[in-house]
């Protein structure tokens, strides 16, 4: 199956709001802590619905480009603004069309793991971006986080899962200095009392707070040299 | 989309220049034309106001 | 008055286990995001009781370096420890004794805004640490925290109260790329309920939380070159 | 101290390397000594285990 497959499905089911209400839970915080300058040019890649370049415009980042490879998901997106100083353009991760140097910081939220080679997106990454541009990519999906394994089983994509150092040691084989890495907890997802469980995704509340506050979302920030 | 844009995109390809051709506008953003790499050629279109920038082999498996 | 005098009365009166204890609340976090790897070289700069150190042994550091000033704190600190690969040194921030590249991540809490010029700090910091290293500087006294201003009333150094932007400044002024900033919260500090204020620190229990909550640790990361 | 310092150490003011003269060690750690630099032949102090390598001025100031 394709990217554009799969994900145009999810786009006409309205999953990429749904994608965005979920994850904006810790993409919010991964977000705040971007070094973000006014005039900045910010790439968000595998956009979804856009969110992120919607909230960096309220920090007055001069323009924002969302990159996602299906036609759906970036025509809703468009949909979502009017706001003239964010485009988004079909591509893939792993053959960005920006030139050296042009962007200022790259943003992905529960993205790159789709790519063929998430070593390539961030050699990609590192190719466009100025030097101290920093990579904020966060992921749900990765090794620690037993209760994401499950999550491939549901698309025909195949997945990369890796853990938190094979994160490290992919951002620094693509030639970027890794500065922070860190779990964000999602402290608003609802977790209902015990007696609730098991519930369709986990056996036990002990589970449900472990897949939600203790691992939460994998932020890696890589900066280019 | 906005003509801005040119200012940083390039092939996906060979990461060459490209040469907008516009077909229509609306309100200034661009609404259909296409991309053409001045190294190799290949053309990327713009349709609906978005353009795209998928390499030529992507484009044939994805469409 | 001297640093030497200034903290080796804090540390006599005990007021460096009292800083650990406080401290820890949002340190513990600074420290988890820190990218450390197994046989590291860290520095940490104001190490009080050094706690930092301590902590960062626990992930397999080869070497933790505890740089002060004061001789009494460096005294109570190298005897909360028996580690060997853990040692301290008296020296100033602004002239520091290690070569260049000899050092992978350097952390730093609630000590920079006492040097003379901050600035030079952070130039030196740039100096010594490897291509790649982090710089991990946190501080509670800050221009936008303003229940922190009264801070330099207690004391006779004079601290150099930036905002969160002058950081960022200040670090690209020393030539270290700036990777995050963040606001840590401090949420174990125990807010007592709404009629036990005013208390001897604060008006409201809003204002409090505020302090704690809202402002917390701001964090800044830098990244040398 | 622990002589692995001396890998990274270096002098405070001018940066060059130093030299240990050590005057008594306990179980293998430094005790008390000196580290004088090759540059400016400054002699930087080591007490109960602890190198004093606060340049010569704030020495004096915060003696
Ligand atoms: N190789 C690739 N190239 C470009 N986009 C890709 C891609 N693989 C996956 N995507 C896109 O990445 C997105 C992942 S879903 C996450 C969307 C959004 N960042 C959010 O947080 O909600 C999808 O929109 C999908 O179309
Ligand atoms: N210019 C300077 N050079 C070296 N140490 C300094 C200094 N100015 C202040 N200090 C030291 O910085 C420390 C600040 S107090 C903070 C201690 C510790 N990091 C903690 O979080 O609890 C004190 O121990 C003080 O002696």
């Amino acid at each position: 199956m394709s990217i554009r497959e799969a994900f145009d499905a999810w786009a006409q089911e309205g999953k990429d709001r749904g994608m965005e209400e979920r994850h904006w839970h810790t993409a919010k915080h991964a977000l705040a802590r971007m070094p973000i300058e006014e005039g900045d040019t910010v790439l968000d890649l595998g956009t979804g619905s856009g969110y992120a370049l919607r909230a960096l415009r309220e920090r007055s980042i001069a323009r924002g480009y969302g990159l996602d490879a299906a036609p759906e998901m970036v025509a809703n997106a468009r949909s979502y603004t009017e706001d003239d100083a964010i485009a988004f353009l079909r591509s893939d991760f792993q053959a960005l069309p920006f030139a050296e140097n042009s962007i200022d910081h790259a943003f992905s939220m529960e993205a790159i793991y789709y790519a063929e080679d998430p070593v390539e997106v961030l050699s990609e990454l590192r190719r466009v971006l100025s030097p101290g541009g920093t990579v904020y990519c966060a992921v749900d999906y990765y090794e620690e986080n037993v209760h994401s394994h499950e999550w491939q089983e549901y698309i025909e994509i195949p997945m990369t899962r890796w853990s938190r150092e094979e994160y490290r040691e992919a951002f620094r084989e693509a030639g970027l200095y890794v500065a922070e890495q860190d779990n964000i907890p999602d402290r608003e997802v609802e977790i209902p009392p015990a007696d609730a469980f098991p519930t369709e995704s986990f056996e036990t509340r002990e589970a449900m707070i472990e897949r939600y506050h203790t691992y939460g979302t994998l932020l890696t920030v890589g900066v280019a040299p | 989309m906005n003509e801005e844009l040119m200012d940083i995109v390039c092939c996906p390809v060979d990461k060459a220049e490209l040469e907008l051709s516009v077909e229509s506008r609306d309100d200034g953003e661009i609404v259909a034309g296409s991309l053409t790499c001045t190294e190799c050629g290949t053309v990327y279109p713009i349709e609906d106001g978005i353009p795209n920038l998928l390499p030529p082999d992507m484009r044939e498996t994805s469409a």
